[in-house]
């Protein structure tokens, strides 16, 4: 611990660094612990419809009258008016991206060559700003932008199971806005 | 309603890893903290706990866990929590105890231990996604930042150097702070831009490091603040606000429930013109381009200004309004809840005249500290000023 | 408010798995580590002393809980590998709530010398017989094989 | 003028021990909504501030609280979240209005415990990493899905395996607690039998309750021991449900038309989380009773107070939790139950909602359970196990294993 003294606060900082190969080398005393956590959790009605219409190689957004708002992904009540929603949509698969990035990292923060595009389309027929997250795919790190039109590229039906990942990527659809 | 009076602080070195357990750190940042207000144990009426999510230490009902540290044996003692943004709604909690008349003295103790979560706290922060529709995607946390980034500076035709500005001069300030991971006197905004691209346009110099750490903060009534300090810093406005989990169904340029948060805070502390009135202020920095998004969502200056007043020095800690004179997150570390540390504590030392090398000249009367937390979601504030 | 519509239909899918696996890496702290260390190389345990209050806390800390001041290198004593069997269990469930292969006894034991105790695992012939106040010792690993975890406490037997 | 708290509204869901239908979501919203329609309220317009109890790993998020304002109302509005029971949220909304920043606040609080597929093994995350986890059994994670990959530069640092195979039921502590309380006050397993006879048969009246069981003594006595000397039937099993309050000041309720039920003291109150250091003696519910009483003014619990639903999560949790809040001497809790002081009809009416026993274990909302009985039997809404002529009530909960924390709150009819 280092008491090294500061003019001003915090006069001093406690603390003992601890090196990532102290830890290899068991430097320190310490304990592990695997936690086995586990979840089911369910679905509700608004995203067993949505992933259902998925597998059928649709999107469903669902529209609350009150706010006149097509709700994508869909759920049974409206978050602004706290209203019921009520009438299933069914968008097309098209839309823009709303934003994007170019990530080299892997989910476990590890580096990769071949960088994922990912971002957040903007879906057709739901309000701006309303759509999801996905990949995209078929265009370059250079070409992607933001306000470029897309399209929904499904995995083939037999291998869709009722999830996000039912469609594969977005690809260029031609055109900006 | 009573007003309410901070007097003191504390918080640990800031470091990837520490040997401490999250308990001995929360002890060591409480010493601190009554080693300053001149108290013991024995005058403490009520403790909030600060800490974010219970996966980063590996610890289920982590607040509990905590308690022994955090000088809560015996004393009413519990824990908020709203992700990233607990670092100044810790003391916000710890305000409204004393503002209600049911503690006079109340103890805030904040800890983050995220280097427990092996072999990255990565691991946890794939938990934190919806777990229907984005985590079959396995998303990292950056994407998160680097779509908001991305959309901020597109519809504002801000370039990266700019941003970058926001790194250079917080790792430069937090030089002068001796709980500090990643000072840098002489880091430049080429670094910064040469620094490895994580997920564009987040390089690797844009982003605070994971940290473990520790931070306390005492408020008291103003009833007995005179048995404990001749200094008057009271809090004058608190605020929170929280935006619709679905943040796929909002345009994420400007982050609305910071400006919602900062009128709340500013309409009780009866402040109209906030870039005037502020002396500084210390906004969320985890990423280097949230420093300027949250100035315009606490409405310190217009939309897609704030990586102008950057570039041009405004927020310099000599300049008109130093921003994160502490050295943020992105200089000091970013261990989530502990950040209260570079915030509250920060802001209260500023105004108390006791921040050393970090203070920030001409007599500061009145200074802010913001968190923000979830999904890019929730802000928290609260301000502090001299009072007599 | 209310719903509209709700779930009718049973076999549409209604659940999504996921999980919140990670692995966990606890340093044991600056009174931790002090204790496995000497447990590596020792048979006793340690524990400190509180001057104020005068308790000896087990398992060792780096501050006293109550008094809130922190113990000096010199309020650590050497402390024997053994005490009292407050209470005790027969647990026969394991975490999943599924029986267990073979019952566990769980203890809370006073160590000896402290005003603190242990959690262990105890060890005896008759299952059946009542433990409360009887004498344990610590049965500990080789000390070739110890690697400064409560692991090394392999289990309590009755003296 | 000092403010006055009060409750102007609770709703709930149904209690079940699954709810497929139901996402978290779906579930906290019709609690809310349904205390939203008894307050006669809009939460977008009229409530200033919303508070959810949770803890992370009860729900399976990093960060729960992200996943909270929409249903509750919340959207562009302060709310947080308090890791804590569901009186914790109570106390802070009690405190929010008592700043005078905030005229209404709504607490919500759950228990989806039926998402939760590994419940003892995150039970067992509570413990103390260093002195006590290890002792549950192995630190491997037996060979399921989704544990983390290892970068090359920091390969996997376990230590501390052994040839065991199973962790043990984090239960196991409610087992040396029991003994701790039994040893201590000369208390029988035959009394704490006689609290799951009176709680389960008082779940009957109770349309929410999931866990409602005609038996008597002599079965509860036969059932099987897992944690000697608990038995099967002395634990409360988990159930799904979610409740909501809707707090207010006097005047937002005079104004509404609502005979307001006073919140008029709280307490909470922790020992220490070091199991072998602490008492076992629930000096927790002690002292935040302490505190609770000297808030609403009372000096006399045993007078003042009509009712009482306090923590049962397991039988003797009930005994124990009476005597530290000064209902009882220790020890004659057990009498009590035994000579039917404590049934609805009794002179002390204690779980008259069957309590945990008798609805279920709902987690972090244990406590607004507890205080949702209590307010239901002051409006006198209570029906069949309607206490005639109650004007006081006190609802207390305890954090659960392995904690040392309780709250207690004190319930006032105007």
């Amino acid at each position: 611990m280092s008491n090294e003294k500061y003019e001003g606060m915090p006069p001093y900082a406690p603390g003992t660094h601890v090196r990532e190969s102290d830890i290899q080398n068991k430097k320190l005393a310490y304990a592990w612990w695997e936690p086995e956590i586990q979840y089911s959790w369910s679905l509700g009605h608004a995203m067993s419809k949505f992933l259902m219409g998925l597998k059928a190689g649709k999107i469903f957004g669902i529209h609350c009258k009150r706010c006149d708002r097509i709700l994508v992904p869909p759920r049974m009540f409206c978050e602004h008016c706290f209203g019921p929603t009520e009438e299933w949509v069914e968008l097309p698969d098209t839309g823009i991206i709303e934003t994007f990035s170019i990530s080299y990292l892997d989910p476990d923060a590890r580096r990769i060559e071949d960088p994922i595009l990912v971002g957040v389309v903007d879906l057709d027929g739901a309000p701006p700003h309303h759509g999801f997250m996905h990949y995209f795919g078929e265009m370059s790190k250079d070409e992607i932008k933001i306000g470029m039109k897309v399209k929904a590229v499904w995995k083939p039906e037999n291998e869709r199971t009722g999830s996000i990942t039912d469609i594969k990527y977005f690809k260029p659809a031609g055109g900006a806005d | 309603m009573k007003e309410v009076a901070v007097i003191g602080a504390g918080m640990t070195l800031f470091r990837r890893h520490l040997k401490e357990t999250g308990k001995e750190l929360s002890y060591l940042a409480t010493k601190m903290a009554l080693e300053e207000a001149g108290i013991e144990k024995k005058d403490i009426d009520m403790v909030v706990m600060g800490t974010a999510p219970d996966a980063f230490d590996g610890t289920h009902m982590k607040g509990e866990y905590l308690l022994d540290g955090a000088a809560g044996v015996g004393l009413p003692y519990c824990r908020v929590f709203n992700g990233g943004g607990t670092g100044v709604f810790a003391p916000i909690a710890g305000w409204w105890h004393v503002a209600s008349g049911v503690a006079d003295v109340c103890l805030v103790v904040a800890e983050e231990k995220m280097g427990n979560c092996y072999p990255h706290p990565q691991t946890a922060f794939q938990h934190i996604w919806d777990p229907i529709l984005d985590r079959p995607l396995t998303p990292n946390l950056v994407w998160l930042f680097a779509m908001e980034m991305n959309r901020y500076m597109t519809v504002h035709g801000i370039k990266e150097e700019d941003i970058a500005e926001v790194a250079v001069k917080n790792k430069r300030n937090a030089v002068g702070h001796p709980c500090a991971q990643l000072a840098d006197p002489n880091i430049t905004v080429e670094d910064v831009m040469n620094s490895e691209m994580m997920a564009w346009p987040v390089k690797r110099l844009d982003i605070s490091p994971p940290s473990d750490g520790a931070a306390a903060l005492i408020f008291c009534s103003k009833d007995v603040v005179h048995k404990y300090t001749d200094d008057r810093i009271f809090v004058k406005g608190v605020g929170w606000n929280i935006d619709s989990t679905m943040w796929t169904n909002r345009d994420l340029y400007f982050p609305d429930y910071v400006a919602n948060a900062a009128k709340m805070a500013y309409k009780k502390a009866g402040i109209t013109n906030p870039p005037k009135e502020l002396s500084f202020a210390e906004p969320y920095d985890p990423f280097d381009y949230k420093e300027c998004h949250h100035m315009e969502g606490l409405l310190l200056c217009e939309k897609g200004e704030a990586p102008t007043l950057a570039r041009e020095g405004v927020t310099q800690r000599d300049g008109d309004l130093p921003i994160c004179p502490s050295g943020g997150l992105l200089g000091v570390g970013n261990p989530i809840a502990a950040t209260m540390g570079q915030k509250m504590c920060e802001v209260y030392w500023q105004l108390a005249g006791k921040a050393g090398k970090r203070q920030v000249p001409n007599d500061p009367q009145m200074g802010l500290g913001q968190a923000w937390g979830d999904i890019m979601q929730m802000a928290t504030v609260m301000i502090l000023g001299r009072g007599s | 408010m209310g719903f509209i519509e709700k779930q009718t239909d049973p076999t549409t899918p209604m659940h999504w798995r996921g999980n919140m696996q990670a692995d966990y890496f606890y340093p044991a702290g600056i009174a931790g580590d002090k204790f496995f260390q000497h447990l590596k190389q020792n048979d006793t345990f340690l524990a400190t002393k509180c001057s104020k209050c005068n308790k000896v806390l087990f398992p060792p800390r780096l501050y006293c809980e109550d008094c809130y001041i922190e113990i000096s290198d010199d309020n650590w004593i050497e402390v024997p590998a053994s005490g009292t069997i407050r209470l005790f269990t027969i647990v026969k469930l394991n975490a999943h709530g599924e029986k267990m292969k073979k019952p566990k006894i769980m203890a809370l034991i006073d160590v000896e010398n402290t005003d603190g105790s242990t959690l262990g695992v105890v060890k005896t012939q008759d299952i059946n017989s009542n433990l409360q106040g009887a004498k344990v010792k610590a049965i500990l690993r080789p000390k070739d094989k110890r690697e400064g975890t409560m692991k090394d406490i392999l289990h309590f037997e009755l003296i | 003028m000092t403010r006055k708290v009060c409750v102007i509204g609770i709703g709930h869901t149904d209690f079940n021990s699954i709810t497929p239908d139901m996402q978290w979501k779906d579930f906290m919203y019709e609690a809310c909504n349904k205390a939203y329609v008894d307050a006669g309220v809009d939460p977008r317009k009229d409530v200033n501030s919303f508070i959810t109890c949770a803890e992370d790993y009860w729900e399976g998020f990093s960060i729960f609280d992200e996943f909270v304002p929409d249903q509750i109302g919340a959207v562009l509005r302060p709310c947080c979240t308090v890791c804590g029971d569901g009186i914790y949220g109570l106390g802070t909304a009690y405190m929010q209005i008592m700043t005078e920043m905030f005229d209404m606040v709504a607490v919500e609080a759950h228990s989806k415990a039926s998402d939760l597929l590994t419940y003892g093994d995150v039970m067992l995350h509570a413990f103390d990493p260093i002195f006590e986890k290890p002792v549950s059994g192995p630190v491997e994670r037996p060979n399921y899905g989704g544990s983390p990959s290892y970068p090359a530069e920091s390969p996997k640092p376990l230590i501390g395996s052994s040839d065991e195979e199973e962790r043990v039921h984090p239960y196991f502590v409610a087992g040396l607690e029991m003994q701790n309380y039994l040893t201590k006050t000369k208390t029988s397993e035959e009394q704490c039998a006689a609290v799951v006879v009176k709680n389960k048969k008082n779940a009957f009246w109770n349309p929410y309750a999931d866990y409602e069981l005609k038996i008597t003594i002599e079965d509860v006595m036969k059932s099987e021991y897992l944690f000697k000397p608990v038995k099967k039937l002395d634990i409360s099993p988990n159930v799904d449900g979610a409740i909501c309050f809707v707090l207010a000041t006097e005047e937002k309720a005079k104004e509404l038309g609502i005979e307001p039920i006073y919140l008029s003291g709280f307490g909470w109150n922790s020992e220490t989380p070091w199991l072998g250091t602490r008492g076992l003696d629930a000096d927790y519910a002690k002292k935040s009773a302490q505190m609770a009483y000297k808030m609403a003014g009372i000096t006399d619990p045993k007078k003042e107070i009509n009712i009482l639903e306090i923590d049962d999560r397991f039988s003797f949790k009930e005994l124990q939790h009476l005597e530290a809040l000064g209902f009882a001497d220790p020890g004659e809790a057990g009498k009590m139950v035994e000579e039917g002081t404590l049934d609805i009809k009794g002179s002390l009416p204690t779980n008259m909602s069957g309590g945990s026993l008798g609805v279920g274990n709902c987690l972090e909302a244990t406590g607004l359970q507890k205080s949702l009985e209590i307010v239901t039997q002051l409006r006198g809404h209570a029906a069949k196990r309607q206490v005639p002529n109650a004007e006081v009530g006190l609802a207390q909960a305890w954090r659960g294993i392995p904690s040392g924390s309780g709250a207690v709150a004190i319930f006032r009819r105007g």
